[in-house]
């Protein structure tokens, strides 16, 4: 009744390829940026930004990544951990080589880097198919955290092996770094976050966008009409290793600030940021963000609920943790295979009747 | 000057394409043998056969699928070597398939601006800032898909995901996209196959509207006789992978080489 | 855009979150970020009993440290980084004195946020080694001993056994292939060329299950001695095949974190012999067992199951929990306030005299050596003993005093890498006395 | 013979042995994937939960004791009986049927005709539940499996092998664990018997009709729910098989689940769909890691196998898209 379409034609095809074609949701768009950019940072408290938005926003662009190749271009990745290790050892041996650099050029930089190296990996995608291809780039993920723990000039050279992140700034105001203000890293992020969504949404609702579904979708039909496979392909897994360089070198550099690679970019890394995009729904921007904010933020509020305000042992309250996500999954899965992004694109549908269902 | 330019400077009725004693084999099975026919720029050219013919596999050695062991293949007076399926198509080949080959996570409209492919030419960076030249690439192709969209009548449909249509649109979608390439040579593999009289008629016209209002050069498989023969300029005859007629409708029709392998045998 | 909408649930959702937790009071807050799951949960767990079991003992004996009572915050890691971030920030606020991070990765992450908040690390026998220079890392502490001293420990023992000469002796480091594994490798360097002997790398991957190759290179070169920097199922494999290939066990030394009951009993009596370093005692021959009987065991106050009890890792906890606690008593000692701070604790750690009347009167005499804490060393003296298992009664035992370590080769090695991570980050050591 | 040569082929023989262990638990995933196209994400979970069960059962733990003490402040461990191996391996196995029905019942019935990437997230969900519940029922410490396999080198290898060598050149004889030829009898017990099951019973016959084509298999009449149930009891089966083998080797506890990073690439090589491409592969992954950690690995500062062995997957990968034995993917157009 209040969400409406009638009234709002389009006369242009321009208006009609816009991202949001209703006026409401456009309006919606708008409020919620200049909340998140004008309202949040002046009101969240260090635990909201360092352990809950900040990892969000950073595993969204990962996500956005990894459904880029994924969600995106049909090829199932299992590396996502090793290549965010690219972008958060670039991006440290970038900020100690040259410690007067921009961090926003630093973490850039980084995601260039790790595309290079995902173009490498990218190259089997052309043979391999499926869940043969997912388990192959699982090779890359063990290769990639092998290399940056076995070769010291990655790390300096320094005794453990672990790298940390040394104070950076970023017009004036400290990114990195333990003095850094949580609520400047916050907006850090968030600025980062919001470009790479909106390029995202830029390349997969053009041409490249629609050369890399039609790869998904039938490969041959694809070749049929003048697309590239291996181009494609290795346009999708460059795109999305930028993004997930980006988001690696921000989780080294902003979010954690010290690494160890085995550790941090481990194989659980690599299935976290699955599961998101499977969750949230593959082959959606929005739903890289439903699916991100599902991983983070379920775990905290099982543990806040359950330990928190129940007051259970820590240990039970953990393994209850683990039944809740994993039944909650297979039950998002019985009801909506396609993810978050179904379900609110289905509500939304449902909305736009109400209260007139026929 | 490209394969697709020369391709559209020959004249009407002129040789558009030539193949020249093609012979393929998979593994010892021989799926086609010395076969030679041409088609020329503007006509309807049929390829019939029984089933296990050769046919598909004919069409699969003109958009570069398959790759002849022996034989050549011409387009636009140029010999072909071994080129893959996507260069074929900025050649400006395009075709459709037997069973339906659409991309099933799309709607119908971004199936076929898929179509618009190798007319876009925008680079990653300009499609990543969008505005100006990439929404503008993108607008004048709507444009054009809108043309056929409207050709086809399937303005209802624009935003279905094609998943959820039924056989006959899928057909008509996948049509679209074929043509939303601009081809000068389109390959149509059984458009008709599994349709009801009704749908067949609306293909039928579709097809020659689409000849006499794009001067689109069409080769075409399809099973059912009396469309063929209703259809065709022109029509290769083919039985175990040679060629056993080549003519015009008429002609075909009273071959008594066709009547023997072909017309006897089969009524589908 | 959709993100926002995303942001706002969250928002949302977590404010419920935040509304539930307990309010802060007027308490000692200790947050204990255990992990009793996950793949070192065996590890864990008795350790974060024995810490919180310490704590409940002196709340309810002694009605908390000067009046004031200690509150666990146990928050579960997991041994994930990602969470031991989470769990640093959602404690820090309630007061938090002091943290034992628990895990080397955590530790490192912690060191620049907790120095900036203001609030000490004890990380006991783990994390960054170099953290004993306390001009440098001034919030850090790991006193009673770390790394490399454990690996000088080991050295040492050796030593002993060949009355003073290793010459030409082979040694093979076993290690975890990861920061913490990588930890003794310079110092065994280093004393390699100081006494003469081979070292011999052996890096095992994680998780360590398939430990074939390596110790079929043991079996080859037939090192005279084994040292070991092993964690979580690496350690039960290594023995295992330690005794598979009849390595004599009494040759085999694992670092603390190798030489829990956890590690031996899978292997079963082949164990018999192994060894490895300590840094307290073992066993429950302490005054503090009847105590802790009395007042948390059979009142039902223990953490967890209450069947860990004595293990080597729950002694740790409630070692690190007595070592805590003895902290309190200085900083209140100092600062004239039973209800201290964070910054006042850290100076409380920093002025730490452990001495064997206060092990005594804790009822833990001679549990773990008498040292002290200054301002530039927060490592204390270094002191290490080695303990075995003795499988046929199912325990370990001390076999030798709470000896020194060889600072001279380590005091140097954490001079360099404590200037190293000053020069990275631009910190100005700070003047001591 | 040099001992050069004696140690190239010792390591090689613990290589094929190490791949047997790591092919029980590829077994498992293979059968489940010919059988109904779902990659199972929970096969390391599954060994690890037979294995905590079978020790649960054997010791006598009181199932949830740690939940329910919590909650009810009650202080109950244990029986206090002690079963023997063989009748508790029976139980467990009663255990892994049950669990079987439920997965059918809960999940898989809801998610006939899914993608399968949804099938294998669903596993996911499944791997966590797996998780959680499990530690929850028998607790997460530490568990000493001991059903009398025995473990060891073998002396007899030893005493035998040690004079191969040239006079003097200390060679200390050929070492093979005990263990080790335990798993490959029992692997090779397995899959004579998985091999007897599927070409002489009407439940193998109709296992392997689904697995050839599943459509056809339903025209005529067999219940793919019932399949669904046998197959992952099957695999809850090798599970446990699994899960003995590695969990005499280093106990039960978490690290047990992760067992299954080890079979991926032995999956992969072996081809999803054959079981001797399961074995195969998985002796092909356990000599080529050994051997290159052997050779290779000293040079660039070993701990190689990880990597390793996905490496040399995705390079037999590149030549051979559908692995070893795999089903041959056709491209029609």
């Amino acid at each position: 009744m209040f969400y409406r379409q009638a009234g709002d034609f389009k006369t242009t095809y321009r208006g009609d390829i816009q991202t949001f074609p209703l006026r409401q949701d456009r309006i919606a768009y708008y409020l919620m940026l200049a909340f998140a950019f004008l309202v949040v940072p002046f009101v969240i408290n260090d635990y909201w930004a360092s352990a809950v938005l900040i990892p969000f926003l950073i595993l969204a662009i990962a996500s956005l990544g990894l459904n880029i190749l994924t969600g995106y271009c049909g090829l199932v990745s299992l590396g996502t951990g090793g290549f965010m290790a690219v972008g958060a050892y670039a991006c440290y041996k970038l900020m100690t080589a040259f410690p007067d650099l921009n961090m926003m050029i630093v973490v850039l930089l980084a995601g260039f880097i790790t595309a290079a190296v995902g173009l490498l990996f990218g190259i089997p995608s052309l043979r391999i198919k499926g869940f043969y291809l997912a388990v192959a780039t699982l090779a890359a993920q063990f290769f990639l955290v092998w290399l940056f723990n076995k070769v010291p000039w990655f790390y300096n050279y320094s005794a453990s092996g672990q790298i940390n992140a040394p104070e950076r700034t970023m017009l004036g105001f400290e990114v990195t770094g333990a003095n850094a203000e949580p609520a400047v890293s916050y907006l850090f992020c968030l600025t980062i976050l919001t470009v790479l969504a909106l390029i995202a949404r830029n390349l997969t609702r053009g041409r490249i966008g629609r050369s890399w579904m039609a790869i998904r979708d039938m490969d041959i039909a694809a070749e049929i009409i003048g697309v590239n496979p291996l181009k494609t392909k290795l346009s999708a897994f460059a795109v999305s290793s930028f993004y997930i360089g980006v988001a690696g070198a921000l989780f080294f550099s902003v979010y954690l600030g010290a690494v160890e690679v085995g550790e941090v970019f481990g194989i659980n890394q690599s299935f976290l940021i699955l599961f998101m995009i499977i969750i949230g729904g593959l082959g959606s921007i929005f739903g890289s963000f439903a699916g991100a904010a599902f991983m983070v933020l379920m775990p905290v509020l099982l543990k806040n609920i359950m330990v928190g305000g129940l007051g259970w042992p820590t240990d039970i309250a953990a393994h209850i943790e683990f039944m809740v996500v994993g039944g909650l999954i297979v039950i998002f899965l019985i009801v909506e295979p396609h993810g978050l992004a179904q379900l609110w694109r289905v509500a939304k549908e449902k909305l736009l009747l109400w209260p007139f269902p026929h | 000057m490209g394969a697709r330019a020369a391709a559209q400077s020959i004249d009407q009725g002129a040789e558009l394409l030539r193949v020249d004693d093609i012979s393929l084999s998979f593994g010892g099975v021989k799926a086609l043998t010395d076969v030679s026919f041409d088609v020329l720029r503007g006509e309807v050219r049929a390829i019939i056969g029984p089933n296990g013919a050769g046919k598909s596999s004919m069409l699969n050695v003109i958009n570069g699928f398959y790759h002849p062991q022996q034989g050549e293949v011409w387009f636009a007076g140029s010999q072909r070597r071994n080129p893959k399926p996507h260069n074929i198509a900025h050649q400006g080949i395009a075709r459709t398939f037997q069973n339906i080959a659409l991309f099933n996570g799309m709607s119908t409209l971004d199936n076929i601006m898929t179509g618009r492919f190798t007319h876009m030419k925008q680079n990653m960076l300009m499609q990543a800032f969008w505005r100006g030249p990439a929404e503008r690439e993108e607008v004048q192709n709507r444009e054009k898909v809108e043309e056929i969209i409207d050709f086809l009548e399937i303005q209802a449909i624009r935003k279905t995901p094609v998943g959820r249509l039924p056989y006959g649109l899928q057909k008509r979608v996948e049509l679209g996209r074929a043509l939303a390439a601009e081809p000068i040579l389109l390959l149509l593999d059984e458009p008709m196959a599994g349709m009801n009289v009704e749908e067949k008629e609306d293909m039928s016209r579709f097809i020659l509207d689409v000849k006499d209002e794009f001067g689109t050069t069409i080769t075409l498989i399809e099973h059912d006789m009396g469309v063929v023969m209703d259809i065709s300029d022109r029509v290769v005859v083919l039985d175990y992978g040679r060629k056993i007629g080549d003519g015009t409708p008429d002609e075909v029709r009273n071959d008594q080489a066709v009547i023997d392998a072909y017309l006897g045998v089969a009524h589908d | 855009m959709k993100k926002l909408k995303a942001t706002l649930l969250a928002i949302a959702v977590g404010g419920a979150g935040v509304l539930m937790s307990a309010p802060a009071t007027a308490d000692l807050v200790f947050p204990s970020l255990s992990y009793r799951t996950g793949p070192y949960a065996v590890n864990g767990i008795p350790y974060a009993d024995g810490y919180a079991d310490y704590m409940t003992l002196v709340n309810e004996r002694d009605g908390g440290v000067g009046g004031v009572k200690a509150r666990i915050l146990e928050c579960e890691t997991g041994y994930n980084t990602q969470k031991g971030v989470e769990c640093y920030e959602s404690t820090k606020g309630e007061g938090a004195l002091v943290y034992h991070p628990l895990s080397t990765g955590i530790t490192y992450q912690l060191i620049p946020k907790a120095t900036a908040d203001g609030i000490p690390i004890h990380s006991m026998g783990y994390g960054r080694t170099s953290a004993a220079n306390g001009t440098v890392f001034s919030h850090i502490f790991n006193y009673p001993a770390n790394y490399w001293n454990g690996a000088s420990h080991a050295v040492n023992h050796i030593l002993s056994e060949n009355d003073g000469d290793i010459k030409g002796k082979k040694i093979a480091l076993v290690y975890h292939n990861s920061a913490y594994g990588k930890e003794p490798i310079r110092t065994l360097e280093e004393l390699s060329a100081k006494h003469g002997y081979d070292l011999t790398l052996i890096p095992v991957d994680h998780p360590g299950q398939e430990q074939k190759s390596q110790w079929l290179q043991i079996r080859r070169e037939r090192p005279d001695y084994v040292v070991m920097w092993g964690w979580g199922v690496m350690n039960q494999v290594a023995i295992q095949e330690a005794a598979n290939i009849r390595f004599p066990m009494e040759n085999f030394i694992g670092v603390w974190w190798s030489g829990s009951e956890n590690d031996v009993i899978p292997a079963g009596a082949k164990a018999n012999g192994y060894k490895a370093l300590t840094f307290h005692q073992v066993g429950t021959e302490y005054a503090v067992f009847e105590d802790l009987k009395k007042y948390v065991v059979d009142a039902g106050k223990a953490a967890g199951n209450g069947d860990q009890v004595g293990t080597v890792l729950y002694n740790r906890g409630l070692y690190a929990g007595f070592l805590t606690v003895e902290a309190v008593k200085k900083a209140q000692e100092i600062h004239g306030t039973a209800d201290i701070t964070s910054e006042m604790m850290r100076d409380g750690m920093e002025a730490l005299e452990i001495t064997s009347d206060i092990m005594a009167s804790a009822g833990m005499s001679a549990f773990g050596p008498e040292f002290n804490v200054s301002c530039d060393n927060h490592g204390g003296p270094g002191l290490g003993a080695v303990q075995q298992w003795d499988a046929n009664a199912g325990t370990w035992k001390l076999i030798s005093e709470f000896e020194p370590s060889d600072m001279d080769v380590i005091s140097a090695l954490i001079t360099e890498d404590s200037d190293a991570f000053a020069g990275e980050n631009n910190i100005e050591a700070r003047k001591c006395g | 013979m040099s001992p050069q040569f004696l140690y190239t082929i010792e390591v090689m023989l613990n290589g094929l042995m190490a791949g047997v262990m790591y092919s029980l638990v590829a077994l498992g995933f293979v059968l489940i994937f010919k059988a109904s196209g779902i990659f199972n994400y929970a096969q390391g979970v599954m060994a690890l939960f037979a294995a905590m069960t079978l020790v649960g059962i054997q010791n006598g733990q009181v199932p949830f004791a740690h939940l329910v003490n919590a909650v009810f402040g009650t202080n109950i461990h244990g029986f206090g009986w002690n079963l023997p191996a063989l009748f508790a391996i029976i139980l467990t196995l009663g255990v892994m049927i049950l669990f079987a029905i439920l997965v059918e019942r809960l999940i898989l019935k809801h998610l006939v005709n899914q993608e399968p990437i949804i099938l294998f997230m669903a596993t996911i969900g499944l791997a966590f539940f797996m998780e959680g519940f499990g530690d929850l029922m028998w607790g997460s410490d530490i568990k000493v499996l001991d059903v009398g396999i025995p473990s060891g080198g073998s002396l007899w290898l030893e005493d035998k092998t040690i004079g191969w060598a040239a006079e003097g050149s200390n060679y200390y004889g050929m070492y093979i664990d005990k263990l080790d030829i335990v798993a490959t009898l029992v692997a090779l017990l397995l899959v004579i018997t998985l091999t007897l099951f599927s070409q002489y019973t009407k439940t193998g016959r109709a296992l392997r009709a689904v697995a050839d084509d599943h459509q056809a298999a339903l025209s005529v009449g067999i219940s793919l729910r019932r399949i669904w149930v046998i197959v992952w009891a099957i695999s809850g089966f090798v599970a446990l098989v699994a899960g003995i083998m590695w969990g005499a080797k280093s106990g039960v506890q978490f690290s047990l689940s992760l067992i299954a990073l080890k079979a991926l690439p032995v999956l992969i090589l072996g081809g999803f769909t054959s079981i001797p491409g399961a074995i195969i592969g998985g002796l092909i992954i356990g000599v080529g890691e050994k051997l290159f950690e052997f050779t290779i690995g000293p040079l660039i500062g070993g701990a190689t196998e990880n990597w390793f062995a996905y490496v040399l997957a995705l390079l037999f990968l590149v030549f051979r898209p559908q692995g070893l034995f795999g089903e041959k993917i056709i491209e029609r157009v």
